[in-house]
């Protein structure tokens, strides 16, 4: 049988520092196709590549036999091939319906938008994925996870024969990720070809027909998935196998570092009440939308709570700013690292000294040698692959400006560390990086309150467990004895 | 945003607040002035704000299809005074059907505006600079076309288009027949809504398949057009091409865009604010004229109202 | 319905005359001393003024005329931006009779009366004065306002009328300051590199760029070597002119024109004969007759 | 861009014209301008270069802190006109040390400035708005303090900020001191540094701790204070306090920003780039008039002139 997609011999740079080295890679028709490796591998390059948004600088891509060239993201729509990019691509003052249907809008009459028939097919598509967005909300008023499946909805709605998925569930919870495998699986019968980026091994295993790694720009392996181990899997992304973290240790019986009371923020979260200790990680369960990104947010006086009691040390703060939170040692990293965790022309330098730049300084003058010694210290540390300590960040890949954002946070040194969704986007082993930074940073005393999707994540990392929904908390658990099972109900509403 | 949530009734008023925030504004600065100055309030005297406003809504209303897009357009002053240039040369009396001038100087506008869009696309240079370019070059051109010299002696039926039209002047048809296009194209046409998308996210909208430049080329022609049209409206009303008219206009053009609302940075707006940012401009200037305060107050006085329009307006949007 | 205020000496009971002035540009010094002395005239008779500035755009002097109207105004003085482009001002105010009368200068549009100068005098006058001094031989510089503005498109043709009866004066170059003092130093030392000691004299539309184009000379030492004129005889301009920096400059009478024009508006309105045109004449300034403009 | 790595030699040499396109665009220009006219290559005449781009020099340097922050600054113009009057106010012969005129002239511009920036923080109103209306605010507030007319008759002491100090035009003395410390501000100082952070993305900066509104502050005030001491040059240049000069001079300075690689949506650029920028506009104008090329011809050439200039210089960093 033929191919669908044949990429062949694909050599990409960006200027002249090599990307893709020669990478090729054949798709079946109807075949889920899982592409892994490290962040800045060039999983998205390629596939960018793939969807006419880069120009390669040598080979060629063959679609049903023929070799084609799509010199825009439009040629490359007309052929039947869409793509969900890793970065979120919103219209935010714009509907869902319109951010669903941009660029084949239905018509009646030439040019005049058939709104009914819009709408209909809005919701028609919404269902599918059992979501109740309103179809005329602007993008601006959702949270990040649901811009994410209308990022995927958008790819759904061109009827391609081919998808690509650049981590599309990074931002999503087990319950939406399921609905969309219902969804993927169906496309696949009905003959459409998927290739899924994902750093989550365990989407791999449970939906691809075969898997590609990729590493250092190079093709290193293309496997069945029926024929290889995820132990197999990690080691050809990584080049060697990964040690085994020992499993951090519980907390130390301490005074509380932070005290919450009743802290409530209009309709998002209420009547919020928890202690952290110094060295303890206190992990946030919770289903898309329970208010957990909110309360860190408040917390960090980005959106200050209405009423309730923080303290810190004992001491009742009041926190409307953020410089207000990190004068009193605590420190975010923020969800979503696009729109407020990076300045996107600053390198991965001048990133991650901005919360603490004043360290640096002498009279307001930074001294840059060591400020680029720290820097370098950084990259090494959570091995960021930059081309050096000042390519913009924008440039880098997914996982490696998120590594960038945490090594801000770490270097303000606070005393309390709000992580919403710290391994967001980043490959397995920079996971167990920052897994390790996490539990070493509990070890030497910080406090961590640590909100994730990945329940794995959560139930390894953290001594104590809150489960919200719907803006409450509703149970802490023991992360060792609890199930997933109980942790689901509890964050159920109803 | 208070925790408690508000009756449905008081919700709707909020959000009609909300949505025209702008209105209560002028209502508020109308009713001042009335009070202050009877004569505000007249038929005659609302009418000649009506005419006032004409050029700078139409202008305005061209400039917000840049703006939504994230552009700007520096150049339409100059084409004004291009355009009436080159429409008052074709009016001389009995020479050609009058529908000639209008029609040659809309064109000469839009291919202005076209230059504007192709060599920002093309060349991918900043609007700022490129109409910026423009505005000096169209400037130069009117002074060369009229030889530095007004162009007068028009035709009556040229003339007309500053007249009146069984009692209502014909520029305040003309503005609301473009205002009331442009609205409904704009909501409603896919061109219309791919120009707030380019405006919202150029990266999603290439990325959507969307023909950037294109949309882009289309915003930076309707505002040259349209500047066009206010270049012929101008000169029927002055009864001369003038290569020396619109100096400044696109700032009051742009100014009325934003205090309706419509963002520099793309994306959001609409031409229904614009018109009532227009509407605000002209209120204010007739009404200090009509309360006989002294120039240098004025100027002073101007400054602070629209400041402080703009601040009520977003405060009651909040 | 308006209350006669204590301090007019309009017969009690009678209605105040109300004159809507509608000025070009009061941010120029020449356009407020014409507006200094209609208002101090105005002050003397007992007739009210509504005064706007039209900040050098004709549309607004349009619409500002149609307020008046609207307010019913007794009479309008008209200080015109533009010939043509102001004239629809005179046609509306003629049309709701209103009487109107232009000052300083012309519409293309007849008004009731029209008090001022003609601004190709001013050139010519400067000019002549000029050739006089290089004997009708020499090599001339003009600084041009605003281009397409009236009163820059009536001094330019004055000036090339001198030049094209006297053909041993040469025109070297011409080129707009812009109004703008800093523009016309610019400008000068500019022209004094590309043209250097063949410069034998600079006629400057107006003084403003008359004194640009001094200091720009005297920064170079070469003030000695070039005769400088200029049009309008601000105060800058007279001062210089008596420390003898600048050559010549031009008065014209903007006091004359102010209360001229509100002594004309009211002989209209009392039916009382009035000339439908005066003209008031431009006067050469230089050093020998200076002590009669300044105090 | 080849796919094969250039040789690290032509690399350098490449990453300087990247760096650097603007100033081989103006060699190019010069070049072109000596073959035509070889007066454009005397000491005497490039001195008038510099004494001609100083002023707008000073206030792009000044609105280039404003664009890095991403916003804009429309009052430059009226703030030197309203700064000139204050400064020449206080310049009389024998009155005050030659200090004080100069001060307070640079104060009232930073007073400005600052009331720029707390009310576009404070009140969340588009940078457009606010410094447009500070533009009519500060124009009217000039005219009424000098009461229209220009205050001339100012101290010696005061005109020699116009004047040579050993043999060099201590206008340009300033612009070059002020746009070096400017530049080692910007990438030197931590406040500097957050000018770039605000600019590049706001909520990532207030995110990080980062006191946006003062930064924002600060920018405004800058660019105000640098109006204000262009506003003092001016006055001794032109000999006396003109509450109508700088008519539109934020245009010019703008592009000179823009020009040198500022981006108007903020976070990019510097101050080399403005300097070049405005060494480049203040070279065509010269330029031009040596040519003797005639006005209307050299509004048309100047437009394209400026926007090839730019054009090149961006398709050479590519
Ligand atoms: N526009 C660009 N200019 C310069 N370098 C780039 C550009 N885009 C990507 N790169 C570089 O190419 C490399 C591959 O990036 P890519 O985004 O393809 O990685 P990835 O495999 O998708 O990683 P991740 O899992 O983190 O998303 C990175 O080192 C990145 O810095
Ligand atoms: N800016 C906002 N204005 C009004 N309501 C909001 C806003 N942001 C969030 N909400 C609402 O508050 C609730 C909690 O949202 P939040 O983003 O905190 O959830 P979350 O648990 O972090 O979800 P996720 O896992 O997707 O991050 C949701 O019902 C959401 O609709
Ligand atoms: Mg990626
Ligand atoms: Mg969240």
């Amino acid at each position: 049988m033929g191919w669908l997609l044949e990429i062949c011999d694909i050599t990409k740079s960006f200027s002249g520092v090599p990307v893709l080295n020669g990478v090729s890679l054949s798709l079946q028709a109807g075949e889920i196709h899982a592409l892994v490796g490290e962040n800045g591998a060039g999983k998205s390059t390629l596939m960018k590549v793939v969807a006419g948004l880069h120009q390669p600088d040598a080979g060629e891509l063959r679609l049903d036999g023929n070799p084609t060239r799509f010199r825009s993201p439009h040629e490359a729509l007309l052929a039947g091939v869409a793509m969900i990019h890793q970065e979120l691509l919103p219209f935010l003052d714009l509907t869902v319906a319109e951010n669903i249907f941009m660029g084949i809008e239905p018509v009646s009459g030439p040019g005049w938008i058939d709104r009914p028939a819009l709408h209909r097919k809005t919701v028609e598509l919404l269902d599918r994925l059992g979501l109740k967005i309103p179809p005329d909300r602007r993008m601006r008023e959702l949270r990040v996870a649901e811009m994410q499946t209308v990022e995927i909805l958008k790819a759904l709605a061109h009827n391609a024969r081919l998808i690509i998925m650049d981590e599309p569930t990074s931002a999503l919870t087990d319950r939406e990720a399921g609905a969309l495998f219902a969804i993927l699986n169906d496309l696949r019968q009905r003959g459409a070809s998927i290739i899924y980026i994902s750093h989550k091994l365990e989407e791999v295993f449970r939906l691809a027909d075969r898997v590609t790694i990729l590493r250092d720009g190079c093709h290193v392996a293309t496997h069945p998935i029926g024929g290889i181990t995820t132990e197999a899997l990690i080691s050809l992304m990584v080049g060697r196998p990964l040690a085994n973290r020992p499993r951090s240790a519980p907390g130390r019986a301490a005074p509380p570092i932070l005290s919450v009371r009743n802290l409530a923020l209009g309709r998002r979260f209420n009547n919020v009440s928890f202690d952290l200790a110094p060295g303890e990680v206190l992990g946030i369960a919770g289903l898309m939308g329970a208010g957990r990104s909110s309360l860190l947010s408040a917390l960090y006086g980005l959106d200050p709570a209405d009423s309730g009691q923080i303290s810190i040390g004992g001491r009742a703060l009041k926190i409307s700013s953020p410089r207000n939170a990190l004068d009193a040692g605590i420190g975010l990293v923020t969800e979503d690292r696009k729109v407020s965790g990076f300045i996107p022309l600053f390198g991965p330098r001048q990133n991650m000294t901005l919360a603490a730049l004043r360290r640096w300084c002498r009279f307001g003058w930074i001294d840059q040698a060591a400020e680029s010694a720290v820097a370098d210290e950084q990259i090494r540390l959570f091995g960021i692959r930059a081309s050096g300590r000042d390519q913009p960040v924008l440039r880098l890949s997914g996982g490696n400006q998120q590594k960038v954002v945490l090594a801000r946070s770490m270097l303000a040194g606070p005393g309390v560390l709000l992580l919403d969704e710290p391994t967001r986007g980043i490959d397995i082993a920079a996971k167990e990086e920052v897994h390790r930074i996490v539990s070493d940073l509990a070890r030497n005393g910080t406090a961590i309150l640590l909100v994730s999707s990945e329940l794995p994540e959560l139930l390894s990392l953290s001594h104590r467990l809150l489960v919200m929904c719907e803006g409450r908390i509703t149970g802490t658990l023991d992360p060792r004895t609890t199930t997933q099972e109980e942790i689901l109900t509890l964050a159920m509403p109803g | 945003m208070s925790p408690k949530p508000a009756t449905p009734k008081s919700r709707t008023v909020l959000r009609l607040l909300e949505r025209f925030g702008l209105v209560i504004v002028l209502l508020i600065i109308g009713t001042a002035l009335t009070l202050l100055q009877p004569q505000f309030l007249t038929s005659a005297n609302l009418l000649n704000v009506a005419r006032q406003i004409s050029i700078n809504g139409i202008l305005a209303v061209g400039v917000t299809y840049v703006l939504l897009t994230g552009g700007v357009d520096l150049s339409l002053g100059s084409i004004v005074a291009l355009t009436g240039v080159v429409a008052a040369t074709f009016a001389h009396p009995g020479e050609w059907p009058v529908l000639v001038p209008i029609a040659l100087g809309i064109l000469s506008g839009a291919c202005c505006g076209a230059l504007n869009g192709l060599v920002i696309t093309r060349g991918r240079i900043a609007p700022f600079i490129v109409t910026l370019g423009m505005m000096t070059l169209a400037r130069g051109l009117a002074l060369l076309l009229s030889n530095g010299r007004p162009v007068s002696n028009l035709g009556t039926g040229f003339l007309a288009v500053g007249g009146d039209f069984l009692g209502f002047p014909v520029q305040i048809l003309i503005l609301l027949a473009i205002a009331g296009a442009s609205r409904l194209f704009l909501s409603n046409m896919r061109l219309g809504r791919h120009i707030f998308a380019v405006g919202g996210n150029e990266e999603a909208s290439r990325a959507a398949g969307l023909n950037v430049a294109g949309i882009k080329t289309f915003a930076y022609t309707m505002s040259g057009g349209l500047a066009g049209l206010a270049g012929v409206m101008l000169a029927a009303r002055i009864t001369t091409g003038q290569p020396n008219a619109g100096v400044a206009y696109e700032l009051d053009a742009i100014a009325a865009a934003v205090i309706g609302g419509t963002s520099l940075s793309g994306g959001v707006g609409g031409i229904g604010g614009t018109l009532l940012g227009a509407l605000l401009m002209g209120v204010i200037n007739n009404g200090l004229d009509l309360l006989n305060v002294s120039s240098y107050y004025q100027q002073i006085i101007k400054g602070i109202i629209i400041i402080g329009a703009v601040w009520l307006d977003r405060r009651q949007r909040n | 319905d308006r209350p006669g205020t204590p301090e007019q000496p309009a017969k009690p009971g009678t209605k105040p005359i109300v004159i809507g002035v509608s000025l070009m540009n009061l941010a120029s010094e020449f356009i407020g001393m014409i507006n200094q002395s209609i208002e101090a005239r105005a002050k003397e008779l007992g007739v009210q003024l509504i005064v706007t500035d039209a900040q050098r755009s004709p549309e607004k002097q349009v619409q500002q005329v149609e307020g008046f109207i609207a307010r019913k105004v007794d009479a309008i003085i008209l200080n015109p931006c533009e010939v043509e482009a102001s004239s629809p001002a005179v046609t509306k105010a003629l049309a709701a009779g209103i009487p109107i009368i232009n000052v300083n200068s012309e519409t293309r549009t007849a008004p009731t009366a029209f008090v001022g100068s003609r601004d190709e005098e001013s050139a010519r006058i400067a000019m002549d004065y000029i050739a006089t001094r290089l004997n009708g031989h020499g090599n001339v510089l003009m600084m041009q306002g605003f281009l397409g503005q009236a009163a820059q498109i009536k001094r330019d043709q004055g000036a090339r009328e001198v030049l094209k009866s006297r053909p041993g004066l040469k025109l070297l170059a011409d080129q707009t300051a812009e109004w703008d003092r800093a523009k016309a130093i610019s400008l000068m030392e500019n022209w004094i590199q590309a043209h250097g000691t063949n410069i034998q004299a600079v006629f400057a539309q107006n003084d403003e760029m008359g004194m640009g184009a001094l200091l720009a000379l005297e920064q170079a030492k070469l003030k000695e070597k070039v005769i400088v004129v200029s049009v309008d005889a601000i105060s800058d301009a007279l001062q210089a002119v008596k420390a003898g920096r600048l050559d010549a400059t031009v008065f014209q009478d903007a006091r004359g024109q102010g209360s001229t024009a509100v002594d004309t508006a009211l002989s209209i309105l009392r039916k009382q004969p009035f000339s439908p045109q005066v003209f008031i004449p431009f006067q050469l300034v230089t050093r020998t007759n200076i002590s009669n403009y300044t105090k």
